[in-house]
């Protein structure tokens, strides 16, 4: 039997990435509330700290103009319209205050000749309304997000947050549209904790670990998603998840759109700058689904190197200097999995997973908001495990980590307030009960005959990257239905070998395994029930954008282990819907 | 390629010593150490256990004691160890279980030296201005990730847990030579302590063990340099 | 619960730091030598004062063959000990020579300066060591 | 836990004796090398160990130079035995961790070291060769 652990706090975070982080240091700021941060890692383990390129703010600190209208509009443009223009409008006007605020917390941004924060180009952001390219992303060499990891960690520090490292939630107290709190388990001893609070805020990241090429932490399995959509929460446009265009081949590792950003260009086997003839504008710079759709046609006609899966990004014309001083990492990482150097060499890249466009559907403070708009008492959502929803059908390059700290202050702000004027509400009996059976039951396998976790991974990610990914059928998304179920099936059967308490990954990764499937499951269904290609979302069958039909948000609810599909209105502010050409 | 991995085991809730594993399988020379410790993981023995999240050298959880010496998993090829791979958990600090330890004691360090931007002043509206030079400063420092491969490599450390370490030498370094921080007289006076900086032998192992290339000794110098200034 | 297994001097020594470790271990090692060495000399010099005869008996300790052999290893205690503790104290004057590569260009310098003194003199001293012996 | 100590990591306030110390070293070490290396070069190679005895010595420290060889040597022992029991109470500092016994060893070390300066500064200020 479990030991059981019970703590009661005013406000509890969970996840400690970008996102999380900058919630904590705004709850802990208010003062007198008693904030906890959970995480399943340590904080600075968080996949924040891999990202790369920059954060978008319209600051224009490189002698060119910008604004942060500029900023919106391709942001909604590169959403594909589907993106909520007034949450769009609150992150992009608040950004270039929050990339300050950040600066103030001593984050370490690469300056300009006249000491202002260092801007570069991203693919997708523009000037005048999609004119011609602009510098807008603020960065700290490549190696942006784990500056704003590090930074927002230490400010936790300074302002006395409390943590509870590498304690995994695997429930959530949510009863009668209202979240209680949390269930986690310690990994380091292997016992239950009970969390009570009167505001918990999701951050969790991204689940990547869906595919088999990924970006992506193993650790990023989508708790979040999972845990809400288990307790009846619904989940907002699964079906967009975008594929970076450049992760190194096989490995999935990203390349930095920076790359492309300084000037680094695409090329097929016969050495062409293919971009051209499908984003005849920004080139290498469109966005990122059209990116990757372009390598996947010269794939398919044949023009990968070698006539195999893969292309070249060609960033020899850089020059040593601008790759040693602004792209140090993606030279390491060259050198160290590729055996390559990028000052002399093209480096193999094909596109991977990446980025989780849905996600907990929340309004623009991270509360969460139910089927039919209604508000879940005491949850809130932020960072990549939350659909605001700002990058709608596909997200532009910088605008994630602008939404993880643009809305982990708001959350903050706003739970401080919720909390104020809120009770602790009582949770049932044995809150932690269904835990521990769960739990018990997959270590009672522990050495006997049953389904290998790690295998039904290995199938799932391979399902998902033949059959879920850039490009979509009805029929690759039928087959993938099937065979999800199926893994569903085995998922139960699943025995683990490791029978002990403490530290027992082997355990840990099984459950996420579960859950893994079931998020799969729900992407695979959002996918097929989307019967129109827009951004990231692209059906071979249905290839033109239906605005009259589809646009509109999809929230999908899991009963009895189906899922069930509702739609959401997109908020359409300032900006008409219009073709979508580079 | 056949490799063979000798890892190090310790399941204290089965059996009270500490011992050796062997595993033989086939891997590519270009499969990453980490893959090979995934796979008997995943495929031969449920029961090994280590720490790993991004698998390429950012979050700084898998520093591991590979062939003799400190390395991320994550960023040493199989084709560059060889075929025989002896993998230890990093020495220094208490072991949990196989290949993960207590790293209590490194984050205590790393916050004793007041590992955060200090300055009281209000700000201005826009960002504070830090020339390219200034900023080039403490580069170097910036690219730390807490993994813990330096201080565990440390004789000084080894034999004297309370010595800070210098990982948190780093982290201070990052701070005190940033020209908009103003908190470096407390850590400086913090950092010259009995257990500060002066317990470095500029031994060099954590130079060569930083799985980022951070120039450690030379920042642990600087610093030396530094409090020296101060006090004259 | 948990053990410190992979503590203590037997791992210490199985840690394959390269050579500033060696160096570092070899400095510490001279420098007791050393001073195990001066503690001596102290002792014998002050049996001066007791005259020539007390004086004159310890000092067979140093012209006997052993004697002549630890003299060598006297000289490379010594010799290793200043050098480099000299690159150490240059480093730290210089702080960016703690770079990498600076770090292991000066020990190759360093140890081409030792054995440039060394050996000459070791020669030289091997001799009267076997002079000593007839 | 505390804001600027952060983690109940709290040390004594030292009063930079350690920094001095790594300075003296330094100094002390250039020192060193100027009069150990010129000691054993002038023993080994200019006098030569099996012409050393007691009338060496006598020659050396009432000769016509005696006063700054009295001093050269007395300069030597002091630096050598400074330098070199710093050095060992690094290493007492570095392994040994109980500070009860760290204290004792520290202490034997201490006397140890007095004593030694003493009795070679005894020498170097009141040998008397009686005119042999
Ligand atoms: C390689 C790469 C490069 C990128 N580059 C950029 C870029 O240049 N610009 C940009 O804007 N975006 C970029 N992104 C995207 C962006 O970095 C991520 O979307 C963002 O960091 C996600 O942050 P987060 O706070 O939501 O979660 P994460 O940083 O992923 O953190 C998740 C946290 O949740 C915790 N957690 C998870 N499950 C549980 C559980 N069950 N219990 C307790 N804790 C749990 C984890 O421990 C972790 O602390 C990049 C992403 C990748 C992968
Ligand atoms: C010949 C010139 C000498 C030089 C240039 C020199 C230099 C140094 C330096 C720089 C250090 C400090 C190392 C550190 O801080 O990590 C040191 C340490 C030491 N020295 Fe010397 N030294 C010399 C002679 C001697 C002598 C004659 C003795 C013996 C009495 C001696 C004994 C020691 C000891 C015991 C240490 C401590 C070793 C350690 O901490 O690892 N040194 N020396
Ligand atoms: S300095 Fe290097 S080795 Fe030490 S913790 Fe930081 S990254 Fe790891
Ligand atoms: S190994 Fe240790 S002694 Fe100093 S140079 Fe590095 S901290
Ligand atoms: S797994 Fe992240 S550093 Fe190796």
């Amino acid at each position: 039997m479990m030991s059981i652990h019970e703590h009661t706090f005013d406000a509890i975070v969970v996840g400690a990435g970008g996102s999380g982080l900058m919630a904590a240091v705004y709850l802990a700021k208010q003062g007198s509330l008693r904030t906890a941060v959970l995480s399943k890692l340590y904080p600075t383990r968080s996949h924040t700290g891999t990202a790369q390129g920059g954060i978008g703010a319209a600051l224009g600190n490189m002698g060119e103009e910008d604004h942060w209208e500029w900023h919106m509009f391709d942001t909604i443009k590169g959403s594909d319209y589907l993106g909520d223009q007034d949450a769009i409008e609150v992150m992009c006007r608040e950004s270039p205050e929050v990339v300050y605020e950040l600066e103030h917390m001593g984050l370490p941004f690469s300056r300009t000749e006249d000491g202002r924060i260092a801007q570069r180009r991203f693919g997708g952001h523009t000037s005048n309304f999609g004119e011609a390219p602009v510098r807008r992303a603020c960065y700290a060499a490549d190696r942006t997000g784990h500056m704003i990891l590090q930074t927002l960690y230490q400010q936790s520090i300074k302002h006395d947050v409390e943590f509870f490292d590498e304690f995994q939630v695997v429930d959530l107290l949510i009863e009668d549209g209202s979240c209680r709190g949390a269930v986690a388990l310690n990994i380091a001893t292997g016992e239950l904790h009970i969390f009570r609070s009167k505001a918990l805020v999701l951050a969790t990241g991204g689940y990547g670990q869906v595919w088999e090429i990924t970006s992506n932490a193993v650790t990023l399995t989508g708790d979040g998603l999972f845990l809400v959509a288990r307790r009846g929460v619904p989940l907002e446009d699964m079906e967009f998840y975008q594929f970076h265009p450049t992760g190194i081949r096989r490995m999935g590792i990203l390349i930095t759109e920076g790359v492309r950003g300084e000037g680094g260009i695409l090329r097929n086997h016969a050495g062409e700058r293919f971009m051209e003839l499908y984003a005849p504008n920004l080139k290498d710079l469109a966005s990122r689904d059209v990116v990757s759709r372009a390598i996947y046609k010269e794939i398919r006609a044949g023009r990968g190197i070698n006539g195999e899966r893969y292309v070249h990004l060609d960033a020899t014309q850089l020059g040593a200097e601008v790759i040693e001083n602004k792209l140090p990492e993606i030279a390491d990482f060259c050198r160290t999995y590729l055996g390559i150097d990028p000052v002399t060499e093209p480096i193999p890249i094909q596109p991977t997973a990446h980025y989780a466009m849905g996600g907990i559907p929340t309004d623009v403070d991270g509360g969460v908001v139910g089927m039919q708009g209604e508000p879940v008492r005491g949850l809130y959502a932020i960072g990549e495990c939350a659909c605001v929803s700002v990058h709608g059908a596909n997200r532009l390059g910088t605008n994630s980590l602008v939404d993880l700290v643009v809305f982990g202050r708001r959350a903050g702000i706003a739970m401080a307030e919720y909390c104020r004027g809120a009770d602790l509400e009582p949770t049932g009996e044995d809150p932690a009960g269904r835990s521990r059976e769960e739990l018990e039951a997959l270590l009672s396998t522990a050495g006997k005959d049953g389904e290998n976790a790690a295998e039904i991974r290995r199938e799932m990610k391979e399902l998902m990257m033949d059959n879920v990914s850039v490009f979509r059928t009805d029929e690759l998304l039928s087959e993938a239905k099937v065979k999800l179920e199926e893994l569903r099936e085995r998922a139960d059967r699943i025995a683990i070998d490791d029978p002990s308490r403490a530290f027992n990954l082997d355990l840990t990764d099984a459950w996420e395994t579960r859950g893994m499937v079931e998020l799969a499951q729900i992407t695979t269904e959002c996918a097929l029930n989307r019967t129109e290609s827009r951004g990231a979302h692209s059906r071979e069958d249905y290839p033109d954008r239906d605005d009259e039909n589809w646009l509109k948000h999809t929230l999908a609810v899991v009963r009895d282990g189906a899922s069930e599909i509702g739609y959401k209105p997109v908020s359409i502010t300032r900006f008409e819907p219009k073709e979508r050409v580079y | 390629m056949r490799v063979l991995f000798k890892v190090y085991r310790y399941q204290p809730e089965t059996r009270e010593d500490a011992y050796f594993d062997s595993f033989e399988f086939d891997a590519e020379p270009t499969d990453r150490v980490l893959d090979g410790l995934n796979h008997i993981k995943w495929h031969l023995d449920g029961t090994l256990t280590l720490r790993r999240s991004c698998q390429h050298g950012i979050c700084g959880s898998d520093a591991l004691r590979i062939n003799g010496v400190n390395r991320l998993a994550c960023k040493v090829l199989i084709g560059d160890v060889g075929s025989k791979i002896k993998i230890e958990p990093l020495m220094g600090f208490t072991v949990i279980k196989d290949l993960v330890v207590d790293m209590d004691r490194f984050f205590s360090h790393y916050r004793s030296v007041m590992p955060y931007f200090v300055n009281d002043e209000a700000p201005p509206d826009r960002e504070r201005l830090q020339s390219v030079e200034a900023r080039d400063a403490y580069d170097d420092t910036t690219k730390c990730i807490l993994c813990a491969a330096c201080t565990t490599s440390c004789p000084s450390a080894w034999s004297n847990p309370d010595f800070i370490g210098p990982a948190a030498i780093v982290q201070a370094h990052r701070f005190i030579f940033d020209d908009r921080d103003e908190g470096s007289e407390e850590r400086l006076a913090a950092l010259g302590q009995r257990d500060g900086v002066w317990r470095c032998r500029t031994v060099f192992n954590c130079t060569r063990a930083c799985p980022k290339e951070i120039q450690i000794t030379k920042a642990i110098g600087e610093v030396k340099k530094a409090i020296v200034a101060d006090r004259s | 619960m948990s053990q410190p297994i992979n503590l203590g001097p037997r791992s210490w020594l199985s840690y394959r730091g390269g050579s500033g470790y060696l160096l570092w271990a070899l400095h510490r090692v001279t420098g007791l030598g050393l001073l195990l060495f001066l503690a001596l000399h102290i002792v014998d010099i002050f049996l001066l004062a007791f005259g020539p005869a007390a004086f004159e008996h310890l000092l067979v300790l140093y012209t006997s063959p052993p004697g002549r052999l630890m003299e060598i290893f006297l000289l490379f205690g010594v010799l290793f000990h200043a050098v480099n503790g000299l690159r150490i104290i240059v480093q730290d004057l210089f702080t960016k020579s703690w770079e990498r590569q600076r770090h292991d260009r000066l020990i190759v310098v360093q140890l081409v300066v030792f054995l440039l003194i060394f050996l000459p003199a070791a020669w030289i001293m091997f001799g009267s060591f076997l002079e000593s012996l007839s | 836990m505390s804001r600027r100590d952060g983690g109940g990591h709290r040390r004594p306030q030292g009063s930079g004796f350690e920094a001095s110390a790594w300075f003296f070293m330094r100094v002390s070490g250039v020192v060193l090398l100027g009069l150990a290396v010129f000691h054993l070069f002038w023993m080994h190679f200019v006098i030569g160990v099996e012409n050393i005895d007691f009338n060496a010595v006598a020659g050396r420290w009432e000769g016509r130079w005696g006063p700054l060889w009295r001093l050269y040597d007395l300069a030597l022992l002091v630096f050598a035995m400074a330098h070199g029991f710093n050095g060992l109470r690094y290493v007492l500092e570095d392994y040994v961790q109980r500070p009860g016994r760290r204290l004792a060893l520290k202490s034997i070390a201490y006397t140890l070291g007095f004593l030694l300066i003493s009795a070679g500064a005894y020498i170097i200020f009141t040998f008397d060769s009686g005119g042999v």
